[in-house]
């Protein structure tokens, strides 16, 4: 599969950031930028029509020289893992820049479609490289657009949050950067040659110290932009504080570049320091779980409960993948899509009131349901998604999750299905707090309802939740193969986790349960 | 050999209807939604027959399938969206469209003055879909879409009055006690597919399991049997997460009607009877079963006792039923059980649909100290509910008696003698405060006060209607479980027998001398409720006084919903909201993050002094640099 | 070695001389002229003795106005103002006078003078750089006027020496495109040498001069040279009716003299320049080392001495001609404004200059002259 | 005849004498002729090298720095001037700051 | 040049260099830095470079040495008094400049052997031709670009210089 598919995704929004800003006025900014944000989505669908699901290997490959002096080439391909994130980025971002025109940026347009655009090319150029250099260039990419989508457009102490937004993660990246050039000089004293290439670098031998180094080099880049506990803080500002574009995108793609650069770098290039740590991240995955819901439950912020809500959803993701089978870590990715669509669509809902009542207390609100039952509706059934409702996404993924968890370490799935009860807890507490009981405030009984623009954002979101909860075949079946792939190298094949040795610790468990007499 | 059969017809009905009504209902009026919202369980309810009946034309032990699509499918783990109709599932079948047909109509004229009817009937539909998937299921996973999705739809309906924070709250309660009941169910799941998996079998379907349950150690069946059994607990409202049921009661009744009484509670009895022969290998779990649906029964009994909401006597009664039924399936009388399930569907939705047609007459007052003398206002509501009403108490020949019967004897037989002696005492419990509510309501002085007296009024033919149809059903609905030698025998047992297994007792023991037993407990606690409430009112009030800490303590329904609230709900909040949110993230983790911050900016701060900014001094560096660097050229020169 | 140092002294003295005395004849002269123009009679009052006249005697005002204005000049008090920066308002006249003096040593007055077998080249110093050094000296002049207007501490004085030096820098580079162009057209930079080549005569009668080369670049030059010696048209630093007298409001007495010298010096500086480059210098027409060759063939031999001073007065004649022309010019044109000036200068010559140096520069290469 | 090793002598005192006036005065204007005395000392250096090796390209490049001198001393002064009218005053240590 | 007309000339622009720096009056250290340049070319045409002497003269000594010259006047700029204060800057840049001549004299003193004296030259070897030989083949791109760089510099100066009044007109010509 050739053609120069994935390069033309990746630029076309760096085409059009350029073009936006050679527009007049915002209308048309704005417009172009949306048309510009099309051309990527549309792409991307063919490359998921176009996508071979038996294969686990990159396809529409393209591999170029770049520094060849360093060794560093362009080199990019999509598989299992990165064909849906890329679609999902593409999707979130039209629908944001199809929101944001409808009133939520008030000012400076076009520079703000420059952002989000770029952003989108950050982004989907960071799925698809398969060069360590490359993806680290993308991967810092990412991060200037939305420092100042957070800065400039963002509420209240955006200042704040964009510079822990930005530190946290450079912190991390920055670790990692070391962790690449060390792997890289060591595979050219192994391979002879320097590359930055990701399949060369498979093949360098490590000493298990040199491994664990650096997979904690990785590890902590992504675990920061994952965010896992205890390194989440900047999120719940960086949500708070961004506009309702820039928390969709930070939450919808953003926050699934950690779990996939876990998916992609951290735990192929270390697979034996992967499984031995798994219990550590599987613990941490779960405190998060526990920890995102309980605090998510108490604040008084929809916006900050929704942010709390990505740590806990993101525990799940990690939960899974540190199962290190199939199931677990098809739970991931598919957890991955379901976060991103449902936290999405949370956020825009957030922020749609936001414009309305220019604030996020939920003591503010009551009784909403009066006013605004569309809204009301909508906002009902994605917070159902989110709370993993089966019949919606959310199950789908959180299902596969615990049981890849459990088959690894019942423990951890024991605890994680709290996250279950208190994700429930904590939506619905919020729900009844913001839409029933009676209406308190005069300014509430008279809030319009979803406009026509705001209802098509939501639409698609919508349509996704329902497919995906109950057809997750076709997509469950194209992330396999990678999936698969990946577990190869982490020595665990699949195989061997079907025909798993039963457990001594669930057996005493289950004898325990036994005598409850 | 399975016979396919469209199934997805029973669940499609509801759905067009769910559908209908969230898009167009708001539009077309009340006529076309009240049609389409009964006229499609109807239909379903027609769908289930047919099915029935071609199900009757096959030879026993066999069933209706039919696959839909592929659902999840990871690795070796694949589950399909498919549904199988035997006979478990067609009794099921047909009481919950059956009955949701007669609620539905019943809700036309309940809910004649609501405006927001539309969503109502949404709701509804949404929950008889779910509930059809529930029992249509064909594996757990698919049941466990029902079963949540049920919870759903009670959480909607009981909130449906959404203005008033209290029901709102109740709602949010409910759907939270069930989905800790639910984590338990996946936890169930879960456990099931490790034990199979290790044995090389990945598979959630019902048949399968039925074919690869010896593959599972005993005691790991007990743990998933325990698992499954605490979201049964949740779903069926037996201890300890029984505490969202009498609550729900806030709901429109003829939600309680048909969720809280007739189909979703007995959610649980029904899964493990469908999941019988996993209960079967693990002696344990079934002992728990029965022990919890023992004790739950009596406990709720003598709760209801005292309650003076009309509608939460007859919660704390549902509840106290559904013990009955989960002491069936422990013994192990799984189609004495779903026998039970089946009459408590009737007399219990009608008890509801009676009681919400006293409150729609009484124009919304529960109270039943507020009531009395409504016989003559409400006759077909009158006898409707006696006839409910002697069915519960299991009076022969109404339906309750054959099924209470039946259990209470297998109990016995099964030697439970402890869960069968609470069984008995609360068939006098159920006597006294059924009969007291009775008499409270319609009999004796009327204690209306006056305003609200003249425009009591009985219910629209909508109401009555269902009422009748339900009334003849409690009577008749019990006769097809005669004990055996009597006329056609326990057809019912038969029928169910290939889906359920059949009951094993470990002794015989003659049925009637057990029925006189049940039936004279029954009467003893009916003259207590006549001395008390019907002869000399004045005794309950001096009783009450005498033991008056019994009392308050019932009434108060053993402090459980406090108890409850100290120990978990407060606790969770404080910590989440002083531990975590201030302690932890606050001030540990943002402190450490905000700190290096500051610390590093202080740093530059002292350092930055250094950049003077005066030219001089950058160039003064810069000479001594340069003749630093000299010298050294130099040193290396002269060397 | 030691008889070269006596003619180079020698000539150096004759050299200065000529020039000052011309100065100083020039300051009468101008007197005359302007009461010429003016129809006045002009200086005449001044008598060696008061009873010259008496007795009949011709007045001989031209050699009284010579003796009569330096003796008064120099005999006055030589007044510092307070608050002036004593040393450099001395040095001031002097720093302006130098330059001027000592630009001369490389104009050639005329061609080799054999006396025995001593080839002296009549040329004060025989640079083969003369062009670069004239630029350097006139650049150098601006020194002194810039400090006598500052140094005096007066702001009109600093007003004028603040015009003079913006004015002289303006046209210096007028000048020097103008130099530039004639030092192409020759493809030397020796004064002499250029002389050399404008010797001799086209179609046997035309003498090749460089006016005919370089007409514009003599209009440069001419009145490039006349804003370098600051005078009327262009003598805004000094502008009476402006500023009181310029850059030397506050000298009197003996460096007043020399700051008035210095302007003449100056005009007999312009007209040598102009008769070295565009008028043949020393060249007599159809005058060779050998004596006279008339169109026609004609000949008359003559030896190197007549040849010499024949040279020497021509050039000399030159030389007053052209400080005659500057003197017309003064008492004929008004003053410019000092806008006007500058636009001239940079918006008129500038461009004027520089294109006749391209189109110089293309005519060489491409016509291979 | 004075060999190329004085003149490098000389330069090297002059670009000193240079650069302790950079040093030691404040004046701004002075601290930038004393930068133009530098860059002739370089330049006696250069020539006197280029003569020593008997090629022109030390004046070449004697001639560039010239050119550059030039540049930089119109660009230099215009900045003096302006800073001088933002600030009233060319005294090196007041004006430490970027910007006013 | 012969010994004594350089060490006559070094004499003097030593003396006018430290008179530069010395001068309390700016537009006396002008004079000074003028008189070393002045110097300064008389010694290139010494050394037979008598293009870039004169150029000397004419560039620096005449044209940008005024420019300083009037930019002093703009300022007004008046004797100032001693300057006190900042005594280590004073001492470490007087101890750096008297170590760098130090170490310079040292490395002039171990001058490479060809160095010691002059090569012979051709007798046109300052001149015109000669420089502008080296400037229009090797040095071509580097005149150019010094071309480019002369008119971006007048336009700096101008931007820079040009003060804008209340009117926003440029103004304030001499």
């Amino acid at each position: 599969m050739g053609g120069y598919w994935l390069t033309a995704l990746v630029f076309m929004p760096l085409l059009g950031a350029a073009f936006v800003t050679l527009q007049s006025d915002e209308r048309a900014a704005w417009r172009s930028a949306f048309i510009f944000s099309l051309i990527p989505l549309a792409i991307s669908f063919y490359i998921f029509a176009a996508f071979d699901a038996q294969s686990a290997a990159y396809q529409f490959v393209e591999h170029y020289d770049w520094i060849p002096q360093f060794g560093i080439s362009y080199h990019i391909g999509v598989d299992g893992i990165s064909l849906f994130l890329l679609l999902l980025t593409t999707i979130l971002v039209s629908l944001s820049l199809l929101y944001s025109a409808g009133g939520d940026i008030e000012f400076r347009a076009r520079e703000f479609c420059f952002f989000l655009l770029v952003l989108e090319t950050g982004l989907l150029g960071a799925l698809v490289s398969v060069d360590l250099f490359l993806f680290y260039v993308f991967w810092e990419l990412m991060l200037i657009p939305m420092y100042f989508l957070i800065g400039i457009w963002g509420h209240g102490r955006k200042i704040y949050a964009a510079f822990k937004f930005v530190l946290y993660t450079m912190l991390g990246s920055l670790l990692m950067l070391i962790a690449i050039l060390y792997l890289v000089l060591k595979a050219r004293g192994v391979l002879g040659h320097i590359t930055f290439d990701l399949p060369d670098l498979f093949a360098v031998p490590l000493t298990t110290s040199e491994a664990r180094w650096l997979f904690a080099g990785f590890a902590l880049a992504f675990a920061i932009k994952v965010p896992m506990w205890p390194v989440h803080t900047w999120l719940p500002d960086a949500h708070t504080e961004a506009p309702t574009a820039g928390s969709v995108i930070l939450a919808g793609v953003m926050l699934k570049m950690g779990t996939y650069g876990f998916l992609r770098f951290a735990i192929p290039l270390f697979p034996d320091v992967a499984a031995d740590a798994a219990p550590i991240f599987m613990a941490l995955a779960v405190i998060g779980i526990v920890f995102g819901a309980l605090v998510a439950l108490v604040q008084p912020d929809l916006k900050r409960l929704v942010a709390y809500s990505s740590v806990s959803h993101l525990g799940f993701v990690v939960l899974g993948m540190f199962a290190l089978n199939t199931q677990g870590l098809e739970g991931a990715v598919y957890q991955m899509l379901n976060h991103g669509v449902s936290t999405g669509g949370l956020f825009l809902l957030v922020g749609m009131m936001y414009l309305r009542r220019h604030t996020r207390e939920i003591a503010e609100f009551g009784g909403l349901w009066h006013s605004v039952p569309v809204y009301a509706a909508i906002f009902m059934v994605v917070m159902l998604s989110s709370a993993g409702l089966p019949g919606l996404n959310g199950f789908v993924g959180e299902f596969l999750i615990l049981l890849g968890a459990y088959l690894h370490t019942w423990q951890a799935a024991v605890v994680a299905v709290s996250g279950l009860i208190l994700g429930a807890l904590y939506l619905f507490y919020a729900y009844e707090r913001v839409m029933f009981g009676p209406i308190t405030q005069d300014v509430n009984k008279t809030l319009p309802d979803l406009s026509g623009r705001e209802i098509a954002v939501m639409a698609p979101l919508l349509a996704l939740m329902f497919l995906m909860g109950f057809f997750p075949k076709p997509l469950l079946n194209r992330i396999e193969p990678s999936v698969n792939a990946l577990l190869q190298r982490t020595h665990t094949h699949v195989a061997r986790i079907d025909s798993r040795p039963a457990t001594p610790a669930i057996v005493a468990a289950a004898t325990k349960a036994a005598n409850l007499r | 050999m399975v016979a396919t059969f469209p199934l997805g017809l029973i669940l499609l009905f509801p759905a067009l209807g769910l559908i209908f009504n969230l898009f167009l209902g708001r539009r077309v009026g009340r006529a076309a939604v009240n049609t389409v919202g009964s006229g499609v369980i109807g239909a379903a309810f027609v769908v289930g027959v047919i099915a029935f009946v071609q199900l009757l034309s096959m030879p026993a032990g066999e069933a209706l399938s039919s696959t839909l699509w592929p659902w999840i499918e990871a690795g070796s783990f694949k589950i399909d969206v498919a549904l199988r109709f035997d006979a478990l599932t067609a009794v099921m079948v047909l009481v919950v469209s059956g009955v949701g047909t007669l609620i539905h109509i019943y809700s036309t004229g309940y809910m004649a003055e609501d405006e927001d009817y539309a969503r109502f009937f949404t709701y509804m539909n949404l929950f008889v879909l779910s509930m059809l998937t529930l029992v249509l299921a064909d594996n757990v996973l698919l049941m466990f879409v029902g079963w949540e999705g049920v919870g759903l739809c009670s959480y909607l309906l009981i909130s449906f009055w959404y203005t008033n924070s209290q029901f709102a709250y109740n709602g949010r309660k409910a759907f939270i006690v069930n989905r800790i009941g639910d984590a338990g169910f996946v936890l169930g799941m879960l456990t099931i597919v490790w034990a199979l998996s290790s044995r090389g079998v990945w598979t959630l379907n019902f048949v399968e399991l039925h074919r690869n349950i010896g593959l599972i150690a005993p005691a790991t069946a007990t743990l998933i049997g325990v698992l499954l059994f605490i979201g049964a607990t949740g779903k069926s409202a037996q201890i300890p997460l029984y505490v969202w049921l009498p609550d729900a009661m806030v709901g429109p009744t003829p939600v309680s009607a048909l969720i809280h009484a007739a189909t979703m509670v007995t959610a649980g009895v029904y899964m493990i009877a469908r999941l019988h022969f996993l209960y079967e290998v693990t002696p344990e779990a079934m002992e728990l079963v029965a022990m919890v649906g023992g004790v739950t029964c009596f406990f709720a009994a003598t709760i209801a006792i005292t309650q003076p909401d009309i509608k939460r006597v007859l919660a704390y009664s549902t509840i106290s039923q559904l013990g009955y039924m989960f002491v069936a399936v422990g013994v192990g009388a799984f189609s004495a059980g779903i026998f039970h399930l089946m009459t408590h569907a009737f007399f219990k939705a009608l008890l509801f649909l009676c009681a919400g047609s006293v409150i729609h007459g009484m124009s919304g007052e529960q109270d039943m100290n507020k009531m009395g003398g409504l016989a003559k206002k409400m006759p077909i509501t009158c006898v409707t509910m006696w006839i409910a009403t002697l069915a519960i108490t299991a009076i022969p020949p109404f339906a309750g008696f054959f099924s209470k019967d039946l259990i209470l004897s297998d109990a016995y037989t099964s030697g439970h003698w402890f869960v069968d002696l609470l069984g008995l005492v609360t068939a006098g419990l159920t006597g006294l405060y059924m009969f007291r509510l009775m008499f409270m309501t319609f009999h004796g002085i009327s204690r209306v006060d006056e305003k609200a007296a003249h425009h009591v009024h009985e219910s629209p033919r909508a109401m009555t209607i269902p009422l009748m149809v339900l009334a003849v059903l409690s009577v008749v609905g019990g006769w097809v479980g005669l004990p055996d030698g009597i006329a056609w025998g326990n057809a019912f047992a038969r029928f169910l027998t290939p889906a359920v297994g059949i009951f094993k007792p470990s002794f015989g023991a003659s049925e009637l001398m057990l029925s006189a037993e049940s039936v004279s407990t029954t009467l003893i606690g009916v003259a207590i409720a006549y001395i008390f409430y019907l002869r000399s009112p004045g005794l309950a009030t001096v009783m009450a006084w005498r033991v008056k800490a019994l009392y308050q303590l019932l009434l108060e329904k053993y402090y459980i919903d406090q108890i409850y609230d100290v120990l978990v709900s407060r606790p969770l909040f404080f910590i989440a909201q002083y531990v975590l949110f201030r302690g932890i993230d606050h001030y540990t983790i943002d402190g450490v993050v905000d700190g290096a911050g500051l610390t590093v900016e202080a740093g530059g701060e002292t350092v930055r002094r250094v950049e003077t900014g005066n030219v001089q001094h950058y160039a003064l560096v810069y000479l001594l640099g340069a003749v630093a660097i000299a010298a050294f050229y130099l040193y290396r020169v002269l060397r | 070695m030691a008889i070269e140092l006596l003619i180079g002294a020698i000539k150096a003295i004759i050299v200065l001389l000529m020039v000052l005395q011309l100065s100083a004849i020039l300051l009468w002269f101008e007197r005359k002229g302007s009461a010429l123009i003016q129809d006045r009679i002009g200086a005449n009052r001044a008598a060696i003795t008061g009873f010259g006249r008496r007795l009949g005697m011709p007045n001989l005002g031209f050699v009284n106005t010579l003796m009569a204005d330096p003796l008064k000049l120099f005999t006055k008090e030589d007044f510092v103002p307070a608050g002036a920066d004593k040393f450099l308002h001395a040095l001031a006249p002097f720093l302006a006078m130098f330059p001027v003096l000592i630009t001369f040593a490389v104009v050639p007055f005329g061609d080799v003078l054999i006396i025995g077998d001593q080839h002296i080249n009549l040329q004060a110093a025989n640079l083969n750089v003369a062009a670069l050094y004239i630029l350097a000296t006139i650049g150098l002049g601006v020194y002194g006027v810039a400090l006598g207007g500052w140094a005096s501490n007066n702001r009109w004085a600093l007003l004028g020496g603040i015009r003079a030096t913006a004015q002289m820098i303006s046209y210096e580079l007028a000048m020097g495109l103008a130099i530039v162009s004639m030092v192409m057209t020759y493809g030397t930079l020796d004064l002499q040498a250029m002389c050399h080549a404008q010797s001799g005569v086209w179609f046997g009668w035309l003498p090749r001069w460089g006016i005919f080369v370089q007409p514009i670049a003599f209009l440069l030059l001419l009145t490039a040279g006349m804003a370098e010696s600051k005078r009327v048209p262009f003598d805004l630093p000094e502008g009476e009716s402006e500023l009181i007298a310029g850059y030397f409001t506050e000298y009197s007495g003996g460096k007043q003299a020399v700051f008035m010298l210095i302007d003449f010096a100056e005009i007999v500086l312009v007209s040598a320049l102009v008769t070295t480059f565009f008028f043949g210098g020393w060249n007599f027409p159809w005058l060779y080392p050998d004596g006279f060759h008339l169109p026609g063939g004609a000949h008359l031999g003559l030896p190197n001495v007549a040849v010499a001073i024949i040279e020497v007065i021509t050039f000399t004649v030159k030389v007053v001609a052209f400080c005659w022309l500057q003197i017309l010019a003064r008492w004929t044109l008004p003053r410019f404004r000092y806008d006007q000036l500058m636009r001239l200068g940079w918006k008129g010559l500038l461009p004027v200059g520089l294109a006749n140096v391209v189109v110089t520069a293309c005519v060489i290469v491409f016509a291979g002259v | 005849m004075a060999p190329p090793s004085y003149f490098m002598g000389l330069s090297a005192i002059l670009f000193c004498i240079g650069v302790a006036g950079v040093l030691l005065r404040r004046n701004i204007i002075i601290i930038f002729m004393s930068i133009e005395l530098m860059l002739n000392a370089v330049n006696l250096a250069f020539v006197a090298l280029s003569r020593a090796w008997g090629s022109v390209d030390g004046q070449a490049i004697v001639f560039f720095v010239m050119t550059v001198a030039a540049a930089e001393a119109a660009v230099g002064l215009g900045i003096i001037l302006s800073i001088y009218r933002n600030r009233e005053t060319v005294n090196a240590d007041e004006i430490n700051l970027m910007r006013w | 040049m012969p010994l004594w007309l350089f060490i006559f000339l070094a004499a003097l622009s030593i003396i006018a260099a430290a008179g530069l720096i010395l001068q309390r009056h700016p537009v006396h250290s002008l004079l000074a830095l003028v008189l070393t340049l002045i110097v300064i070319g008389i010694l290139f045409i010494g050394l037979g470079a008598t293009t870039v002497g004169f150029l000397q003269m004419i560039v620096y000594a005449g044209a940008i040495m005024i420019l300083f010259l009037f930019v002093i006047w703009l300022l007004n700029l008046q004797t100032q008094p001693l300057e006190g204060g900042r005594l280590a800057l004073k001492f470490l840049g007087a101890l750096g400049s008297a170590a760098l001549i130090a170490e310079l004299l040292v490395f002039v003193l171990h001058l490479p052997a060809p160095l010691g004296h002059n090569q012979p030259v051709a007798i046109d070897y300052g001149s015109i031709a000669r420089l502008a030989q080296g400037l229009f083949t090797s040095y071509l791109v580097a005149f150019e670009v010094t071309s480019i760089l002369l008119l971006v510099g007048v336009v700096g100066a101008v931007a820079l210089a040009r003060r804008t009044t209340a009117e926003g007109a440029p103004g304030g010509s001499p």
